[in-house]
């Protein structure tokens, strides 16, 4: 396949991405490495001075920094976590045969159309709020107190919220996944004695592996910078139970308006996006070149 | 114990009939071999002993025992799938440890009966590698190991060999006739190649269309095939089917004649005929010839022979070799 | 030439864009480009653009709090070419005086809002108590208490809970002044540390846990509103905006039964009420000044008002901007609370907001670039505290370290 | 595993997966059931009932113009699929056909200028934006939300292309194809089901995006995202208004889902699945 | 025309060298297979032929034409591939015109060359339909109708037939031969297939670890294999080799007797051995026996010969086809 002329050919045609992401990767980065160092808040304009590193101290300092790492964690792993094992039961479900599959699985992937500001005002007025959701309806209808959803359990409420919206993303990987299964391979599996348990055990969820990882990859990228939903719902807080690294930094930006402290969080919040995908990578690239 | 019946046995997949009514009964310690043209329903008819598929009518029964409403892994059958379906995530000796593992077995017995198929497998050095790192035939082998282990009543194997490519395919054939003589346990053996067929056999079943058109042993369908199908299907190259005047004069609607059949001349013979291509093997030479009054034939000949596109050549087949048929196709 | 102009998606401000047919008639060389943002994405847009000068707006939408602070930068043109007959004198002096930096008006109010209490008469009269005019603390939280009947799904009073500077510090910073509270002292130095501050957010969570609604910490304007039209509270101290919500039948189930009082105080000379206005200014940055003021001029005109008043009856006229307004009869009688209105507008002073003295002004917030951000997270854990996962004192604790860390970095603190 | 499947087996996996599919759904629904009541409905409490009146959407049209940011959303996103596609087709297919040891370093490079938060390079970005003139038009809407999906379009291509057996490239090669003749009638029209699968993922991304869209323009090229932004939190009651808005702005890409979710579940497997 | 010449070509792939050093010239008009066993690099050799793979060293000439720099499609090659590769998205007729459509031929010549490649291959019937349709050897005559097209000046096979069933295998090969026949056309075929590469070729060459064991015409192959290698690799079944005591007998390291030159009797003959598998074909029948002294043969029997496992049977080798071979490997 690879001649020297297909060879330096297809260096050539890479040009065109590699030259735009790295343009749209270094420009905007070296702007803000530069705004980092500086004194520079947007609304006193007059007055930009050079800081050194005094932008990273003062933001590293925040009371909410490291909350907001832990926050940015949380949000992640929680994610995943539902979204994987949701969509796994999703999947298994909706291979099985069923009437009406196809508006099914219309219903089942609706979420992921929505917008996430759209999703966030929906969720936080319709469905959880304490008054008026349907959340609180039924629990009137139990005779229970409502749960101040976002008062009580802000940070969960936001993970239910981004959870639902990447719910049917997960389920539809895997459950192509699923379908992929070769049939031949579940037959042997039960002319070998496996039960329906033994089978997923030993034989789905192997093969899904891959996907899964795709899914992890994927939605890491994601969740990294979930921000709307916060805005939207909480604003961060109360206090700073649901304040992520991206909020932290939209906080200081675009309320502060302190465009040197945010460039200093942005710096900081790459470095930590690029650990994060650095371990993603190791722990998830061998599975994804089989 | 490896004694399988099937009784009445149909299977239709909606309205489509692929098996219309079968009976059958395989011995205890035979080599059943199903050959037929694709689409013939030999698939379904293993799938349906295995129990991977529901009948739609009729019985099956193994070793005395009704099992026709019973979940394949209560069958005690084994089954080696043309795709090996092996478990890609797992080692070969996971692989084969697993139907040991699901029942219950311990780990020690586990352990033993593993390297014991290994053993007799030639999978000792490679138990440690997993599925994607053995060639086709080691991954052939994988299949029957897992299928030993558990010491099934009888093996299924459905075209065990089709992915291999030719070599291989003579080797793990003589390998599994080799083992069928090692363990004795019944083996059903699905091929549409004749070779594996005829090579491997104690009893050939020819199916098609979801019919039986004939059972016997290899030679006996060589020899003796019932029918105008049969008799095209078995034996490679191809039967001569000749029709008109030839078959007229022999009292029949159709005559065959292998093309080994048939004693070939330069000088004198009852059929003269012009030799098309010749196809030199070393070992003997295939010659595609068009006989005056007869049609196109195809006659083995000596692997020295030298004739060349245009030679004229003379034909005399062994009568006692000719085969007769009558209008409807049976054999006369 | 067409004028880009960005506003606010209150009812007020969609109204007038109803209306431009009036304004496009008269200046039919200029069209007008709306640009109707959700407030606080509308701020930070309007605010990154004449930071940067992007240059995308002609007229903006701006609140109390930006106007000194953008004045004082030059990012605002002064408005001098408002017409003859604008009348700017007609303005409410109160709300002028925010919008008036070195004796020249950056900005002119299109509606303008105190904040005062709404209460229920009837279960006033249940509890068996009267509202003065001018109630004292003390007063309304033993009022609300009383009224509280949580069985009957009534709650004694709503406030705002929900983080945020322009939420729930709103009502905090303008109740910590009638508490005698401030946020700095002459020196800059944050004050959550002194009782003042204690005794406000005490006073506050509490009256909220015994009188207060479920879920409170996430209430904000429109979340008290929907409760208070719902019939769910007995008083609710807010907007005076809100006043011609409560009022109106088609939504308001208790639209007969509510009265109006000043917001309440501690005897100390400051009431707990606020003071702004949504005005329009035009950026420096613009080429299309005299456009922009025509509109502005128009838009805040007497004429306007009676535009309004015309199409969509007097009710409807965007309040608080113009002493005329409140003079006229048919405006009294079309709004009931136009006087409560008009005094507690009076009633607060931004260039003295609190009863100690401080170096900033504003009534509810503090007018300085870092308020936004630190008020947001002091409002945050102000929240937190009422939704029960902080204690009042620790609240307060970090709301003094963090002020005292953005007052530093600010260089306010040397 | 053609056997038989007792109906009963199957009424109870339908029960379960209509039961899940409703709770999933729900939200969407409930959004859509609110837009059709009176604002005091929408706060009454749970109905699923609602009285059907159509007064929001009237409100909602006569407040804001639908149509504007409409076409623009779909100006912008179609177009950003398409230029995207533009780029990353000749990427892909050099990654694919003409690997390097650096090939799976790039695509995870490519990946991770994703994991950049916005707000952090939001002044930078409005500056440039600013300079070129770029400011609230389509084609630096375009332009941005091109960079943005650019490294999932590069990657979903490249799994996709991984699959079409190079022998086909090379017979074109032989027929006497060239480079661009080799893309054009043969590599493209056989990836065609991941194309299609690639650009409706990225329609929708580029149509979800809320960020860059509402922060870099302001009329002429304002799409959906800032429609809704001025329905959000008005002073007063707008839970039913709101929810007209969303309903509105959901619909497009909703419907469009609903129609093409057969190609986009067989193409979203990001090699996935082998 | 397609005369093409190899000089000093090599070829590695980073440090593994993958074809050491090759010259080889094929003639205008000839019938060359490559054979030898799988990995090899006969694929390589095709492909640098063709284009595909850059050379290491050495020069390609075709006509008298340095063609080493050059892209494939500036050849004048055309090449079948193992996978066929149509183009699954166009029609059949499409896909036999894009060679012609990419030269840039107008309408009119295309649609008649198409016609005319159909009408040789017998696919005028299909020209609508997309490859999907197709059964195997109606893509494999495709595949064809897409190189003959353009007349180039050499076709290049690669294992064009290993994915078709044995009997279809048997047809297409004839229709290759065939068409060879009727153009003329410089043909270079590679296949690990024995029969294909003994019916087919003018040349065979046979390859081994990227060298040329050796070159000639099958029957050249046949009868006197240059070394052991050959010996071994070309003929089916595999040709006995034999050592020690036997070999020495003989004045060599090792002789060589193929199954299908030993004499068989039940009575008498010059080695004593034992039956193991005995394989009925019908037509003949391949006895795997033990020689006393001599080991392991197989020995080609009669169809009609009836043996059994542990039977003693006697063996005589034709004394004129038996093949000797020194220490080194190379025949005597
Ligand atoms: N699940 C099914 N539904 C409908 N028809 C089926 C199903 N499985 C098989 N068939 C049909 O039944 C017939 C027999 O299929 P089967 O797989 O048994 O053939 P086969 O003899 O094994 O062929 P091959 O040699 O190609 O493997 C075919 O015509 C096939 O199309
Ligand atoms: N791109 C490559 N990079 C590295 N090694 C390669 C490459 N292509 C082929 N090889 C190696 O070159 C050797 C020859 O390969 P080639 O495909 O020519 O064999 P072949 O004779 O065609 O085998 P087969 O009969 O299995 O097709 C093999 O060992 C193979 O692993
Ligand atoms: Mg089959
Ligand atoms: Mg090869």
């Amino acid at each position: 396949m690879a001649t020297r002329q297909t060879g330096t050919l297809a260096r050539f045609m890479m040009a065109p991405s590699v030259i735009l992401l790295l343009v749209w990767m270094t420009v905007p980065l070296a702007m803000t490495l530069w705004f980092s160092f500086l004194n520079y808040n947007l609304l006193n304009p007059g007055n930009v001075s050079f800081a050194g590193l005094f932008n990273y101290q003062y933001f590293y300092t925040d009371p909410a920094f490291f909350q907001s790492i832990w926050n940015t964690l949380l949000i992640v792993v929680g994610v995943l976590l539902i979204t994987v094992i949701g969509g796994i039961a999703l999947a298994l479900l909706l291979d099985q045969p069923i009437f009406g599959q196809g508006i099914v699985r219309i219903l089942v992937i609706s979420p992921f159309f929505v917008m996430p500001p759209v999703a966030a005002l929906v969720w936080k007025n319709m469905i959880m709020h304490p008054g008026y959701g349907v959340f609180a309806d039924i629990s009137r209808f139990f005779g229970l107190q409502p749960v101040d959803w976002f008062a009580q359990y802000p940070l969960f409420s936001i993970i239910v919220i981004v959870a639902w919206q990447w719910l049917p993303f997960a389920t539809l990987i895997l459950l192509t996944a699923l379908q992929s299964l070769d049939a031949e391979q579940k037959e042997a599996a039960e002319m070998d004695g496996a039960n329906f348990v033994n089978r997923f055990i030993y034989l789905t969820l192997p093969h899904m592996a891959r996907a899964i990882t795709v899914v992890i990859l994927i939605q890491t990228i994601f969740l990294l910078g979930v921000y709307a939903e916060i805005l939207v719902t909480t604003n961060g807080g109360p206090g700073y139970a649901t304040t992520n690294l991206p909020f932290l930094i939209y906080r200081t930006a675009l309320l502060g308006y302190d465009v040197g402290g945010a460039s200093a969080g942005g710096v900081i919040a790459v470095i930590l996006a690029n650990i994060v995908a650095f371990f993603l990578m190791r722990a998830v690239g061998k599975n994804l070149d089989r | 114990m490896g004694q399988i019946t099937l009784k009445n046995v149909s299977k239709s997949f909606g309205a489509t009939v692929i098996i219309p009514e079968i009976d059958l009964t395989i011995e205890d310690g035979e080599f059943v071999v199903f050959v037929g043209p694709s689409g013939c329903g030999k698939s379904t008819l293993l799938r349906l002993i295995a129990g991977l598929e529901d009948t739609s009518a009729g019985a099956i029964v193994i070793d005395g025992r009704d099992v026709t409403g019973e979940a394949p892994a209560k069958r005690k059958l084994a089954m080696v799938f043309q795709s090996y379906a092996l478990y890609p995530h797992m080692t070969v000796a996971k692989n084969i440890a697993f139907p040991l593992k699901m029942a219950g077995e311990d780990k020690a017995a586990i352990d033993r009966k593993v390297a014991d198929a290994a053993r007799i497998l030639n999978l000792t050095n490679y138990l440690d590698r997993r599925p994607g790192q053995l060639s086709g035939g080691q991954r052939q082998r994988v299949a029957i190991g897992r299928a030993i282990v558990r010491q099934p009543s009888a093996f299924l194997f459905d075209e065990p060999l089709s992915n291999l490519d030719a070599a291989l395919r003579g080797t793990m054939r003589l390998e599994i006739s080799e083992l069928h003589h090692q363990l004795k346990t019944t083996m059903i053996y699905v091929t549409h190649d004749q070779v594996e067929a005829m090579t491997m056999a104690d009893k050939i079943v020819v199916l098609n269309a979801g019919n039986i058109e004939q059972v016997g042993s290899p030679m006996e369908l060589y020899k003796t095939p019932k029918n105008l199908f049969v008799a095209g299907f078995i034996g490679s190259p191809k039967m001569n089917l000749i029709n008109g005047a030839v078959a007229a004069k022999h009292g029949a609607a159709t005559v065959g004649i292998r093309p080994e059949h048939m004693q070939i001349s330069t000088s004198a013979g009852e059929w003269k005929a012009t030799v098309g291509v010749a196809e030199h093997l070393g070992s003997d030479t295939f010659l595609h010839v068009n006989a005056d009054g007869v049609g196109p034939l195809t006659v083995r000949a000596d692997g020295e022979i030298s004739v060349r596109h245009g030679d004229t050549v003379f034909l005399t087949p062994d009568p006692t070799k000719l085969h007769r048929f009558s209008e409807d196709g049976r054999a006369m | 030439e067409s004028i880009t102009i960005a506003t606010v998606n209150n009812g007020d401000m969609i109204r007038m864009q109803k209306l431009t047919d009036d304004f496009t008639a008269k200046n039919p060389d200029i069209q007008l480009q709306w640009v109707t943002l959700e407030e606080n994405v509308l701020r930070e847009r309007v605010t990154t653009d004449i930071a940067t000068k992007g240059g995308q707006y002609d007229v903006m939408t701006i609140g109390t709090y930006e106007v000194p602070i953008w004045a004082k930068q030059g990012w605002l043109l002064p408005l001098e070419n408002l017409g003859a007959d604008y009348d700017a004198d007609d303005i409410i002096p109160a709300i002028r005086g925010g919008l008036t930096v070195d004796g020249k008006l950056y900005a002119a109010p299109f509606y303008g809002e105190s904040s005062f209490i709404m209460y229920r008469k009837d279960l006033m009269e249940k509890a068996g108590l009267t509202m003065p005019d001018a109630p004292t603390w003390e007063f309304v939280a033993d009022a609300a208490r009383k009224m509280t009947d949580r069985a009957a799904d009534i709650n004694g009073i709503c406030l705002r809970g929900k983080a945020g500077w322009g939420e729930n510090m709103a009502f905090l910073t303008a109740t910590s002044n009638s508490f005698g509270a401030r946020w700095f002292d002459e020196n800059w130095a944050p004050q959550f540390d002194q009782p003042e501050w204690k005794n406000t957010l005490q006073f506050y969570v509490d009256l909220m846990k015994d009188a207060g609604p479920s879920g409170a910490s996430s209430n904000g304007f429109n979340e008290n509103l929907a409760l208070f039209q719902q019939g769910k509270c007995g008083m609710w101290i807010d907007a005076t905006v809100a006043a011609s919500f409560v009022s109106n039948p088609k939504d308001s189930i208790v639209a007969d039964k509510v009265d109006y009082a000043l917001a309440p105080d501690t005897g100390l000379g400051k009431r707990g009420n606020w003071l702004w206005a949504w005005s329009l200014a035009v950026p420096a940055g613009t080429q299309k000044a005299d456009a922009a003021q025509k509109f502005i001029s128009w838009a805040t005109s007497k004429d306007y008002l009676a535009l309004v008043a015309e199409k969509e009856g007097w009710a409807n006229v965007p309040p608080g901007t113009r002493t005329s307004l409140y003079e006229n009869p048919e405006y009294q009688k079309a709004a009931p609370f136009a006087k409560m209105t008009l005094d507690s507008i009076n009633a607060a002073d931004p260039t003295k907001p609190t009863v100690k003295p401080v170096p900033y002004t504003g009534v509810q917030f503090v007018a300085i670039p870092e308020f936004q951000g630190l008020g947001t997270t002091v409002g945050q854990l102000f929240s937190a505290a009422l939704a029960g996962q902080m204690s009042v004192d620790d609240a307060l604790a970090q709301a003094q370290s963090v002020a005292t860390r953005e007052m530093t970095r600010g260089g306010y603190i040397k | 595993m053609a056997r038989a499947v007792s109906t009963r087996r199957k009424a109870a996996f339908t029960a379960a997966a209509w039961l899940v599919a409703f709770v999933i759904f729900f939200p969407i629904l409930y959004t859509i059931l609110t837009s059709f009541k009176t604002e005091p409905e929408a706060i009454a409490g749970f109905s699923l009932f609602p009285s059907w009146t159509a007064e929001n959407y009237v409100e909602v049209q006569t407040q804001r113009d639908y149509f504007k940011p409409f076409m623009n959303s779909v100006v912008i996103s179609v177009g950003s699929t398409l230029l995207a596609l533009l780029v990353a087709i000749p990427a892909a297919w050099s990654m694919a056909f003409s690997p390097t040891k650096r090939t799976k370093d790039i695509l995870m490079w490519m990946l991770s200028t994703k994991m950049m938060p916005a707000v952090a390079v939001l002044v930078p970005i409005y500056l440039i934006f600013r300079d070129t003139g770029l400011l609230d038009t389509r084609i630096g809407l375009t332009v941005m939300l091109t960079l943005i999906n650019l490294p999932i379009v590069v990657w979903m291509l490249y799994t996709y292309f991984r699959e079409i057996p190079g022998e086909i490239l090379e017979a074109s090669r032989m027929d006497g194809a060239s480079l661009l003749n080799e893309i054009v009638y043969v590599l493209t029209p056989m990836a065609i089901p991941g194309i299609a699968s690639t650009m409706l993922l990225n329609i929708i991304l580029a149509w979800n995006e809320a960020f860059w869209t509402i922060r870099l323009t302001t009329t002429n090229a304002a799409p959906l995202t800032a429609f809704i932004a001025s329905f959000s939190s008005p002073q007063g009651l707008f839970w039913a208004k709101l929810s007209a808005a969303s309903t509105l702005a959901i619909a497009p890409i909703l419907i469009m889902g609903w129609f093409s979710q057969r190609q986009l579940v067989r193409g979203l497997t990001f090699g996935a699945v082998k």
